[in-house]
């Protein structure tokens, strides 16, 4: 093994080399310059290698004497690891900036090679003298690098940089001094021994020394000259000190933290908390993209600074948790950046040109989702460890902070790649790639997912067989190229082996789980076939769609919190770019997101609680909570309702609903919605039994029963066909929401008939409705009307639906609606009930509009020659009806089994069955005997009239007494626009939109709050040394106090 | 006699950050950070003194056995010799990019370089 | 108002200090470390008369590395920094007093800077003091003589040669000798002879001549900013 | 399922009655409204003449599927209310359907006639209809508001959700009715029977006296016939479902005519005192003071 030492050889020998070059062989300079730094790389990745294998940490001493009388150098495996990274960061970093270093010459290769030198040196480096001249180096050449490109902006960031890493070098210095006047020695390791914090002096000697390493780390709000460099530097230099430096950093307040004790962990832990979620909030207001990378950055580190400052806490879970965070935030924030370069673009909102070149969107993508700690990347599983160690210690406030600060930093990134996926854009791409600057991005995406399924492999009891579907929908991204029918087969295959392989066994293990993975997977089945519709590419549709259902499976097959957790994130993931696909879809996409996201945190909360309580991870240990009850049941539920877009949380829906492509709307509607329900179930299952939980659910009974009625309230005033379903999906699940949360046998009993029938018919009225807007090209009712005639499948599909929907004998919906009664009144909730009845009825009023203004009245001139829907959207909803249709016959073949599996939560007042007729505590219904009993009166009456009127002689359309007046709005003209006028003026306040506008509301107070507190970053670099100093100053108050 | 050095040591500090914070000229300012070094070189060399040592170079008047007892601290002068070439390192560069700033606005106020903020 | 708030910061500042003064309480003998480098067998393991030297250059020789490179870093940032085109100014004959004084002062100001430098291991001085003397050299010839060319190609090729060898010997040590900067690669020598102390007068004049180097060629870049055609 | 030829013919029977009992009822009582209005008014058997005119009628004429469906489903909401509707308590036989389903699932067909009739005429492509459409609907919702908790009221009192046996529990004498063991309920059902039949003040739906508007404007001949047909029959039966719910119900046909009669007069006596309401007015109206009156009737019970 070569010694570690000559990484320094190495380095600095090069550089002084490189003197000897003319300038006319700068290319060959910078590529010497990349020799040395892959050399570099060798020495440390092979140590990493020998030292990850078990072998011992060694120490290297200079001049051969023992420290302290000499420096030592440490390589171990923490070591080792970092300064890889950093050696490859550097690497890649070189590569990226070819041209620009060529073309600056020998002496910014020289900088930039000494500057990855002097990063190891601080990694390795064991002595508070030595690590103090490095960083010196590092400063040097840091503040050499930001000024490559030459400009004002980067000159005056620069000088900013200088004059406060100054003072904060004076201070680092001053603090080293005085700890070796105190212990005697320069050696971190005697420095640490010798118990400095005993008296006064030394503790100050330890406070200037952790602070100025704090301070080092860009702490808020002493941090705008940091701001500034991100902003101004080349985003190849801001990339590697986003990766590199701040890693180092990071390592050297690790390394110097056994001189302080644990107040001082509490204090870091709490500067990098205020840090984590100031930076993120001041965020928020940023419109270009270098200075937002820069709050993000500034943002990671500050929780990374927090992690620190809990190892105490922490424990052995500390390395783990702190890499994999790391990790996640060297790999995307030097990807981000480079792509930033590339791009050449800073304005956010111009970042839509990035999707010309989809390969750097989808890293783009990846790069944010792996920031904000989704699944598969590493940051995922540490934020999961993180979370689940902070409740086991009780660190409640902390671990709220942190989720709130990855909220305000998941609002801005997605906002970005919302710009990027969605905004208008008409500029092509016109500047040329070059290879040097592809690779390192495309690298680090690549490892980012690697990263990703090596920190599964030391996550407890975490399946690593969920990493297969996730290489398969890899391979099927990779297929995009393929037209879409292809891979419409291969995705229907897929979802088939799937179900084939899960559904059996569930069938006679867990019937709850069988109905679910029928409606999610069959579902998917159903609703993939209507893709066949599409001709072309449809690229990037696949992947996503496979994503969420493998989110889906996940959570069906999830036996620990973690898988679940794992499992829903990935769902959220899918669905948010299904969502995002549509036409204007750019703000809905955005708040799904967010609520999703703060569902999610709710969640993930709600498991570290239970996890501190059971100390166990498995979903099963959920029923075993006992203190804190009331606190995770209504996290949970919270979460859980997000995806159900309950009440309050509902205002993602409608629109990320509407805008959806025809055959999305009902993936997202009829099945997505579902992952929410079957949340709530799990929980309850959990939970239920405990009174706690019972008044948490009597609330939940009252939002459902009010989601439903708000929902249909709306859902009649809407002049867009989906967005009206849209909002009838808010009520349905607020029925739901209900009857799960009456917690008895009828009470589950209607939830799951609820969750069949709406998976049925909200499916069939997605998709026809989809596939008619398909045809006439446009959402709103009052341009379509008359199309019966040119749609009969369409309108018979349709109106099979709304029969359903609207609970109205014989059609199986009416199966709900009687279990609904006599279970609200089993479980005496009357006046929820009869809220909830009461929107059913407003349900009319809403599909009455609907298949009136679409398929009755008078037909469009402009519709005149519209043809009937696709035969491939025609297909799963026919096979949807023959579904429906038997529930609706035969209810007792699902109500039997459904029975038998809730009586084993809930024994008691259960239906009792003699042949078709089912006998409730209150009432009784045969729906067989019903079905045919309608239907014979039916054939009676229709062969009656048939014979009384049989000559009826067919009219034509305008054949009707009319009379009209020259319009001013064209659509009012349409008798559908604003039909139900009257009602609006009675009961319209009800759904006046309180709840968007509170929403807004809080948003608002966010950013203006951001945007007040960044005027804190004048831009005068003379403030920020006083806001240096202030910190300082602040946190010899903490520490004396 | 230590103590008196340490505390002028401090004092020449704290009139250091004094100039750095509130003079608005660039090369002002750049003077206080010398004056800010100075005043820590002055701080280490008095924390290497011994009472009654002497410079810590062996000769004949220290002889190399008895060189414990009567040389000051090397430590710490070894340590200030970096330190003071890191300052000049660090004012050279600092010089130079005051030379660019003034041919950029063709001033010399700290005031005027305000471009990247919030 | 903003001045009021600095002057409390500073005062607070100020405070946080105090307690460094309280513990401080003066030295009554050597420290465990610094007795360590004191004590015979030790000087002896070094052979260096100025014990400040053998710190410098070996025992903490990896710090002047560093030091080493930050003016190197310096002078490259400056370089490519401060490039571009130079704008006129014009300048008034120098007197020939100044002139004359520096044709005799230049040449004896570089001999004493290398003297300084290659006898750092025997008295006050070394390489960082003796290259700011030639450095100093080069500065009253720009002056003297502002339309001299500077001789930047010979100057770079001593800062590269020397920088080198620097980072050659120290490589050297952990090569053959027991660590990285280890002196004891060339023979130690006579106690308080010039040529003693292993590597270590050797790395000092290398040092010395990168330093002056170095610095000489920062002060021709800024002096290029400028000039007289 | 067994086929009973027996019952069906009782059942046939009950309907003829009850259709006849109907269009009797509906000429006495417009007879009645026209001598307060010092009219003269129709002659007793003039609805039998309308019936037969427009089933006789020649001319007929259609829209499409929908539209001629429409009268088909109208009508097999008002029969299919019949059928699961128990008439007669004591007889087994006229009890028709009722066995297939409770009071949920009365409640809940009345829609399905509402909704063809809906369409239907919505495919007439007259902008009036869909208008008297959207105003039934909207009526209707709320109408139902008070009704629900009279029932939801009566449910809890009798402990069931089964029609029959509510009626049975009112036997053994006039104290038992639901009228004085429940008042509150029985006040929020019958103002929301108001709405049902849809008299006056609550007859913007139908309009019939200013403007053409409502769906049965748009069907004529053998079409509007259906339509008569229907709302004879419906009338009775609702009446017959309040008759069962709060007024003891009925052990033979001549206490089910008296009681029907009176029930359906409550609601022609307000509709002669009460002027009309904008749509708006009933839809706020109905979620007032009945809506109290609901409300309390459930606390009562509670």
């Amino acid at each position: 093994m070569i010694s570690p030492i000559h990484i320094i050889s190495i380095g600095l020998g090069t550089a002084f080399a490189l003197g000897f070059l003319n300038k006319k062989s700068n290319g060959l300079a910078v590529s010497l310059m990349l020799v040395a730094i892959a050399l570099m790389a060798a020495v440390s990745s092979s140590w990493f290698i020998k030292l990850y294998q078990g072998a011992e940490a060694i120490e290297v001493y200079t001049a051969g004497f023992k420290p302290p009388y000499s420096i030592n150098l440490r390589m171990g495996l923490n070591e080792a690891l970092l300064s890889s990274l950093i050696n490859l960061a550097g690497f890649l970093g070189g590569l990226y900036m070819f041209k620009n270093l060529k073309n600056t010459g020998k002496h910014a290769i020289m900088v930039f090679l000494v500057f990855v030198m002097g990063l190891n040196v601080i990694i390795l480096t064991r002595d508070a003298f030595n690590l103090f001249v490095f960083m010196e180096v590092v400063s040097i050449a840091t503040a050499g690098l930001i000024i490559l490109i030459q400009d004002g902006k980067s000159i005056q960031a620069g000088f900013k940089y200088m004059i406060a890493t100054g003072i904060i070098a004076g201070i680092f210095l001053l603090g080293i001094i005085f700890a070796y006047y105190f212990s005697g020695s320069l050696n971190i390791d005697d420095i640490s021994n010798s118990n400095l914090l005993a008296f006064k002096g030394g503790s100050v000697a330890v406070l200037m020394i952790i602070v100025s390493v704090v301070l080092e780390l860009k702490p808020f709000p002493a941090n705008g000259w940091a701001l500034d460099v991100y902003e101004a530097s080349d985003p190849g230099i801001a990339a590697l000190i986003s990766a590199a430096s701040a890693t180092a950093m990071y390592f050297v307040l690790f390394k110097l933290m056994p001189i302080a004790d644990l107040q001082w962990y509490k204090i870091i832990s709490t500067a990098g908390l205020i840090t984590f979620v100031g930076s993120n909030l001041f965020g928020l207001k940023q419109t270009g993209a270098r200075r937002l990378l820069g709050y993000s950055s500034i943002g990671q580190l500050g929780l990374l600074m927090t992690i620190l400052g809990l190892k105490p806490f922490l424990g052995d879970k500390f390395e783990y948790i702190a890499i994999t965070i790391l990790i996640s935030h060297y790999l995307a924030k030097a990807g981000l950046f480079w792509i930033a370069g590339l791009l050449k673009k800073d304005k956010l909102k111009d970042w839509a040109l990035l999707r010309k070149k989809p390969l750097f969107l989808v890293l783009f993508g990846t790069f944010v989702f792996s920031l904000i700690g989704f699944p598969p990347f590493p940051s995922f599983f540490g934020k999961w460890e993180l979370i689940m160690s902070l409740s086991q210690q009780g660190l409640y406030f902390t671990l709220a902070m942190i989720l709130t600060g990855s909220f305000l930093e998941g609002i801005y990134l997605f906002r970005w790649l919302g710009y990027a996926i969605k905004m208008e854009s008409n500029e092509s791409w016109t500047f040329k790639l070059e290879w040097n600057k592809v690779i390192p991005p495309v690298l680090f995406g690549i490892l980012v997912y690697l990263a990703g399924y090596y920190s599964s492999t030391f996550a407890e009891n975490f399946n690593g067989l969920y990493f297969i579907a996730l290489a398969f929908i890899l391979i099927i991204y990779l297929l995009d190229f393929l037209p879409a029918a292809v891979k419409n087969i291969l995705s229907i295959l897929s979802l088939a082996l799937v179900s084939w392989y899960m559904l059996p066994g569930l069938y006679s293990e867990d019937m709850l789980r069988f109905i679910f993975t029928l409606i999610f997977l069959v579902g998917g089945i159903l609703t993939f076939i209507a893709g066949f519709a599409y001709k072309g590419k449809r690229e990037g549709f696949y992947p996503v769609a496979l994503l969420m259902y493998a989110g889906l499976a996940i959570i069906i097959r999830a036996s620990t919190t973690l898988e679940f957790f794992f499992g829903w994130e990935l769902m959220t993931a899918g669905s948010y770019f299904l969502i995002i696909r549509g036409k204007k879809s750019m703000a809905h996409g955005l708040s799904y997101m967010l609520f999703s996201m703060a569902g999610a945190y709710a969640i993930l909360a709600a498991f570290g609680l239970s996890f501190a309580e059971t100390a166990s991870i498995q979903l099963s240990s959920l029923a075993a909570v006992g203190g804190n009850i009331t606190v995770i049941f209504s996290l949970l539920a919270i979460g859980f309702m997000t995806k159900t877009a309950s009440l309050g949380l509902h205002i993602w829906l409608p629109g990320a609903h509407a805008e959806a492509e025809s055959d999305v709307s009902p993936m997202v509607s009829a099945i997505l919605l579902k992952a929410g329900v079957f949340g709530l179930m799990i929980l309850m299952i959990a939970m239920g039994n405990n009174p706690e939980a019972t008044r948490v659910a009597y609330v939940l009974g009252w939002l459902g029963a009010l989601t439903a009625l708000v929902g249909n309230l709306a859902a009649a005033f809407q002049e867009d066909a989906k967005r009206l379903l849209a909002y009838s999906s808010i009520s349905q699940l607020g029925y739901i929401l209900f009857a799960l949360a009456m917690m008895s046998h009828l009470g589950w009993m209607t939830a799951m008939v609820y969750s069949i029938n709406h998976f049925l018919y909200k499916s069939i009225l997605f998709l026809t409705i989809g596939a008619v807007v398909l045809k006439v090209g446009t959402h709103y009712m009052y341009k379509m009307g008359g199309l019966i005639k040119n749609m009969p499948l369409a309108f018979i599909a349709v109106l099979i639906g709304i029969i359903a929907l609207a609970g109205v004998p014989p059609l199986s919906g009416f199966a709900g609606k009687w279990l609904f009664y006599n279970a609200v009144i089993d479980k005496h909730w009357y006046f929820q009930g009869v809220i909830v009845f009461f929107s059913g009825i407003i349900a009319f009023l809403y599909l009455f509009k609907l298949i009136y203004s679409v398929f009755l009245g008078q037909l469009k001139d402009n519709l005149r020659h519209v043809k009937d829907i696709s035969i491939w959207f025609a297909i799963p909803i026919y096979i949807l009806i023959i579904g429906l249709m038997i529930f609706s016959a035969k209810p007792d073949l699902v109500l039997k089994p459904l029975g038998e599996m809730i009586s084993v939560w809930y024994p008691n007042a259960g239906l009792s069955w003699e042949g078709g007729l089912a006998t409730a505590p209150y009432g009784y219904w045969n729906g067989t005997g019903v079905m045919i009993t309608i239907g014979i009166m039916f054939m009676a009456l229709l062969g009656w009239l048939l014979l009384l009127s049989s000559k009826a002689v067919k009219v034509g359309q305008f054949n009707i007494v009319y009379s009209a007046e020259a319009p001013q709005r064209p659509e009012t003209t349409h008798v559908s626009y604003n039909i139900y006028a009257g009602y609006n003026k009675a009961l319209g306040w009800m759904v006046a939109p309180k709840i968007t506008e509170f929403w807004d509301t809080m948003s608002d107070w966010a950013h203006s709050l951001a945007e007040y507190g960044r005027r804190l970053y004048s831009g005068n670099g003379q403030v920020y040394t006083t806001y240096v100093l202030a910190y300082i100053i602040a946190f010899y108050l903490i520490m004396i106090f | 006699m230590e103590y008196v050095s340490l505390t002028i040591g401090f004092i020449v500090i704290i009139a250091g950050l004094w100039a750095i914070m509130t003079n608005r000229n660039i090369l002002r300012m750049i003077i206080g950070f010398s004056i800010f070094d100075t005043g820590l070189h002055i701080v280490i060399v008095s924390l290497a003194y011994v009472k009654g040592g002497t410079a810590p170079i062996l000769d004949s008047a220290v002889g190399i056995n008895e060189a414990i007892d009567k040389i000051v601290d090397p430590v710490p002068q070894a340590l200030v010799l970096t330190a003071i070439v890191i300052g000049l390192g660090v004012t050279a560069l600092m010089l130079a990019y005051a030379m660019k700033l003034h041919k950029e606005k063709k001033s010399l106020d700290i005031m005027s370089f305000r471009d990247l903020k919030w | 108002m903003r001045k009021l708030f600095i002057i409390i910061i500073l005062a607070a500042f100020g405070l946080m200090l105090y307690p460094l003064i309280q513990s401080f309480s003066g030295n009554d003998h050597l420290s465990e470390l610094a007795t360590y480098y004191a004590q015979k067998e030790n000087i002896e393991k070094v052979n260096s008369v100025n014990l400040v030297t053998a710190i410098v250059v070996t025992y903490r020789g990896l710090d002047t590395l560093g030091e080493v490179t930050i003016l190197f870093l310096t002078a490259a940032i400056i370089a490519f920094f401060l490039k571009g085109p130079s704008t006129l100014r014009t300048l008034r004959p120098n007197s020939e007093i100044f002139i004359t004084a520096a044709r005799v002062l230049v040449p004896i100001m570089v001999m004493f800077g290398v003297y300084i430098f290659m006898n750092g291991h025997l008295s006050p001085g070394g390489g960082f003091q003796g290259g700011a003397v030639i450095a100093s050299a080069v500065i009253l010839m720009f002056l003297a003589f502002p339309d001299a060319p500077f001789q930047h190609k010979f100057f770079g090729f001593m800062e590269s040669i020397s920088g080198l060898v620097f980072v050659g010997l120290a490589a050297l040590g952990a090569l053959i000798g027991s660590g990285f900067l280890d002196n004891t690669i060339l023979p130690l020598g006579t106690f308080g002879k010039l040529l003693s102390a292993g590597a270590i007068p050797v790395i000092y004049s290398f040092v010395g001549l990168k330093v002056g180097a170095e610095l000489s060629n920062i002060l021709n870049e800024f002096k290029s900013v400028q000039s007289d055609k | 399922m067994d086929f009973d030829i027996k019952r069906l013919g009782f059942t046939l029977l009950g309907l003829l009655i009850v259709l006849n009992w109907g269009l009797l009822m509906s000429s006495i009582m417009r007879k009645l409204g026209a001598r307060v209005a010092k009219r003269y008014g129709i002659r007793w058997f003039q609805p039998w003449l309308d019936l037969v005119k427009n089933y006789a009628l020649r001319s007929q004429i259609s829209h499409g599927i929908m539209f001629y469906l429409g009268p088909v489903f109208r009508i097999g909401g008002g029969v299919g209310l019949f059928l699961f509707m128990p008439m007669i308590i004591g007889s087994e036989l006229w009890l028709n359907y009722s066995f297939h389903g409770d009071l949920v699932l009365l409640m809940y067909f009345q829609f399905f006639g509402m909704l063809g009739m809906a369409l239907g005429s919505g495919e007439g492509g007259h902008p009036y209809s869909a208008i008297g459409i959207s105003r039934g609907l909207s009526q209707f919702t709320t109408i139902e508001v008070p009704m629900t908790l009279a029932i939801i009221s009566l449910a809890i009192q009798y402990d069931t959700l089964s029609l029959i046996d509510i009626v049975k529990a009112q036997q053994g004498g006039f104290q038992n009715w639901t009228m004085w063991t429940n008042p509150v309920a029985t006040i929020a059902g019958m103002f929301s029977l108001l709405g049902a039949l849809s008299h006056s003040p609550f007859n913007l739906v139908k309009a019939p006296n200013e403007i053409p508007i409502g769906p049965p404007t748009e069907y004529h001949s053998t079409f509007l016939g259906v339509l008569q047909t229907n709302a004879a029959i419906l009338h009775v039966v609702e009446a017959a479902l309040f008759m069962n719910l709060f007024f003891g119900g009925a052990t033979n046909w001549f206490e089910f005519i008296l009681k029907t009669f009176f029930i359906y007069f409550w609601s022609v006596f307000v509709g002669v005192v009460f002027p009309r309401f904008r749509i708006e007015q009933s839809v706020a109206w109905f979620l007032k003071i009945p809506l109290v009156f609901g409300v309390l009737a459930i606390i009562l019970y509670m």
